[in-house]
């Protein structure tokens, strides 16, 4: 599915497009956060952007983590560790790998779906980012079940991404700053949820 | 938006400065970061390490100094600082007797500081923490994250800082800290939101006639949105969700009035005017009142109430002496 | 208007209520009006009394206590007091070394604590008093009233209080305040202006690009408009006229930059980080810097920076221990 | 001209004309000063009006005097020892009559022009109530020369005191706030000078 060149493709695109969704991204964090979380993942994917022309040659699981610890020292907020820790512990899971197929990407989403989970600890359904990552994961991984082909198997992980994300509207977050507005936050689509649908599509895009 | 700034990117970085170099006696700035620590490293204590997002000026670079902070990390406008920063801040501080973490309950700042603690604890430093949750407008429930540390944090880094100084070990100093987070609640209100530098736009807005209750201090929005009402009956809201949290009946109590940045001590003190009598009614006594800006919100106008309850040896210790550019 | 009050005529006492019960241990105040004494008075010195209209808050009453006045007599918000109140105040600290006035240059003030002084000196106290005009944006002249008094009346305060408290003469007390006037220049700038509680409208308008330089603290207008620039550009402009003023070079000064009420700490920590930058390129030595809320136009969001320049003597006085709610 | 009574007639005229011009008086005193004028006076003639019913019978003298110590001891700022003093040094001038002519009057106001200019160190052409004070005077006690009768006087001591006050539209203060906005109290009228054109003007109806 991709090598490490791709994966290096791939973060450049992530980077170019958190730069793109900032103010969106932001806009999103206003009414039930405090209006950073664009801000928060520019600053840091910017820094990721500027790592990259160094990681050419790298193993898959050295640029994930290198993308990781980049994010964890440059992000902060919650977005920071979670993310950050996202990407590492993938990277983690990939050590030394030039290459991965779609088993492989299937591990990386679940190892960083594990890390958020670890670190946040929260679960799905408290509207954050794991409504998407975790709704997207398991179209995927029925998807692959079911003999998909990588680019299918990913436009499916997008779908649910985004409807992950917009389920987010419905539900009283209880982790993160959503969780201090109770009830206000119904009909706010989760930012975390979001920048996570937006990684994913370019995942999809990059691969497809 | 129209600021006293330079450039939203440099913010940060020129407040550090400016607060430096006005308080040279006090401060000194890590080279690597937005992190203050004392201008003379204190050896034979516990070295007590705070900080949060910027946005909260004076704290948490106002309260380093003698009888209370070693360091504070400073992250962008209202977001965590990363585990790096705070890492810093802990190798420049710790001593043989440790390092005590006071962190506020949220999410980003949470998972920061854990962070930056195991980073130390590789390298053999010795550090726990505590979680300061005194926001009264946040239920709490064991499903969610919890309340939100405030203003009341400042007591926190006060007595526990007093007590760090006398050379008290870290559990005594942790415990300290502990006994001050379970006794001291706060709760908020706004009229006017603020705007980060970096976001250009306010954090919520408000009509001619409308409040945020129950308000953080990340310029977000609050709990709910009432029509404004007078001063005290405003403080009566507050003080009740308050009162009702923690019997403080019969007790001795510290009271902070904190203005959220925008507030004119005008108001505060006509705030203060009505804590006062309302206190007095409910027969709570008060200790030592402290009316200003201690935890704000850039320009939020806002203010929260924060009652703690005393007992003699936190009375002993609030009073203290301490030399520190926002308390002294 | 949205402000946490009760209501627009009790404002001044509430306040001041509010105040003196935040700080009983220092303030006292008396039953006639809105005097704000020591707690307890200080016989066996020469007694200082300042004040003016209230809105400047922590001034006046914040600086009563120890080392700094022994009275703070609050008009209504921006409105001279009268003469009758200043007489209560003086009557009340007045000692056989007689009292000190402390006012700031404007026709209202001077005339009403002149009649006030002329009632006193009827009852046989012996009452001198000092002008303060340290505002640099109002240009000095034979024909008109001069220079206002604003921020830098802070520091004659303090400096004029610490010679008091060591017994010195009223003379000598004088001439130490006459001193600091001679030697403390102030300019200020404000991008949004203050509401009057009683007038229920802002003292001017501004837009979104727009700044006004040479404000005074009484939410006047300021001499000019201009389009807001970066902060560092606004500081270099207001320090120039300030330089232009006294020749401050080769000198040691005590630097205060004055939030107007509604700036954030964030942004006056920006404001110091370039006037000390500009005063070490100029080889002028800072001795000690305040940044905060000393004498405030509400909530106006507005600083202004004041330069003293210091010898020995004032040094020592400025650094003695002083004990009031907000200086100490 | 007026006796006692009608004095006291005078004053409560003032005092309600003071409360009706209070927030033209304050909007006035915005853009040169520090918005509170109508507020300030406002303020002392409803301490004044309350004091008009224990003044019943009194000599003038002693109802100046007493309206006077009243403005001193209520409206603080400028206007309060200016006016204060006037009046006082007024009844001091008026001290034991029940009745004013016009020389009188003119004599009233004489005093009052001399303790307006010793205690604010003011001349006429400064921006301030002056020039409302100063014309007036001048045209009453020209139409007294004439031989004009008391309504008259009156009549062009109204005028000259309004024209006076649309004339520091012209002027740059030199004293009082007004001088520290320079050159851009230009065009604007001087808020002492008109409450005092209100003042004459309702001696003027009251006595008329
Ligand atoms: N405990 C948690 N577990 C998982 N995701 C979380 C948690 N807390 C917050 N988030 C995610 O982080 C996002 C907010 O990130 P950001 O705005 O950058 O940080 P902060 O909330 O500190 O300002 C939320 O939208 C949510 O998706
Ligand atoms: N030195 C002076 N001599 C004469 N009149 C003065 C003087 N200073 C001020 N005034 C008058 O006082 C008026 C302002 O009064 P007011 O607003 O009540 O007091 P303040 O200026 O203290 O706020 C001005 O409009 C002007 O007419
Ligand atoms: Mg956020
Ligand atoms: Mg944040
Ligand atoms: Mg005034
Ligand atoms: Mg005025």
């Amino acid at each position: 599915m991709a090598d490490s060149k791709k994966v290096l493709k791939i973060i450049q695109a992530i980077s170019l497009k958190m730069e793109e969704q900032k103010d969106y991204l932001t806009e999103l964090d206003q009414p039930i956060g405090d209006s950073d979380h664009g801000i928060n993942l520019g600053r840091g994917f910017a820094a990721v952007n500027e790592k990259l022309s160094g990681l050419e040659g790298k193993d898959i699981g050295t640029i994930l983590k290198t993308v990781g610890m980049t994010l964890v020292s440059t992000v902060g907020g919650a977005s920071g560790p979670l993310y950050g820790s996202a990407f590492m512990k993938a990277g983690q899971a990939m050590a030394g790998k030039e290459d991965a197929d779609i088993t492989d990407f299937l591990t990386i989403i679940k190892t960083a779906i594990e890390a958020v989970e670890l670190r946040g600890k929260a679960v799905v359904e408290e509207a954050t980012m794991l409504d998407a990552m975790v709704p997207s994961y398991q179209a995927m991984e029925q998807a692959v079940k079911e003999g998909k082909a990588a680019e299918e198997v990913l436009n499916a992980g997008v779908k649910a991404a985004w409807s992950g994300a917009e389920h987010t509207k419905d539900l009283i977050a209880t982790k993160g700053r959503a969780s201090y507005v109770g009830e206000r936050g119904l009909g706010h689509q989760d930012p975390g949820a979001t920048s996570y649908s937006f990684m994913l599509e370019e995942i999809s895009k990059v691969t497809g | 938006m129209k600021k006293f700034i330079n450039d939203t990117v440099l913010v940060e970085e020129q407040m550090i400065l400016g607060m430096v170099k006005a308080y040279p006696r006090h401060l000194k700035k890590l080279d690597c970061g937005n992190v203050v620590v004392r201008a003379e490293k204190k050896e034979g204590k516990v070295a007590l390490i705070s900080g949060g997002g910027s946005g909260h000026e004076p704290a948490h670079g106002g309260f380093v100094g003698t009888g209370m902070l070693d360091a504070a990390v400073a992250g962008p406008v209202f977001t965590s600082p990363t585990p790096d920063q705070i890492y810093e801040g802990i190798k420049a501080v710790a001593t043989d007797a440790g390092v005590l973490m006071i962190v506020k309950n949220y999410t980003g700042d949470v998972m920061n500081f854990e962070m930056a603690a195991e980073m130390a604890e590789m390298e053999g430093i010795t550090v726990k923490h505590v979680v300061t949750n005194d926001d009264v407008a946040v239920k709490d429930s064991l499903y969610t994250i919890g309340r939100r540390g405030v203003a009341g944090t400042v007591f926190v880094h006060k007595i526990a800082g007093a007590m760090a100084e006398t050379g008290a070990d870290l559990d005594k100093v942790q415990a300290t800290a502990q006994k001050v987070i379970d006794n001291v609640r706060t709760m908020g209100a706004a009229i006017e939101p603020c705007t980060v530098p970096a976001a250009g736009k306010p954090g919520f807005t408000l009509s001619d006639d409308e409040m945020e209750i129950g308000i953080g201090i990340h310029g977000e929005p609050g709990t709910h949105r009432e029509p404004v009402k007078k001063a005290d009956e405003i403080v009566d809201m507050l003080l009740s969700q308050i009162l009702e949290d923690i019997d403080y009946s019969g007790s001795e109590v510290a009271v902070m009035i904190n203005g959220a940045g925008g507030t004119p001590l005008m108001e505060l003190y006509i705030i203060n005017n009505r804590v006062s009598d309302v206190l007095a009614e409910k027969g709570i006594r008060i200790h030592k009142t402290f009316v200003g800006e201690y935890m704000t919100s850039i320009e939020m106008q806002g203010f929260s109430i924060s009652l703690l309850r005393l007992d003699d040896e936190m009375k002993q210790l609030l009073d203290a002496a301490a030399d520190t550019p926002a308390w002294n």
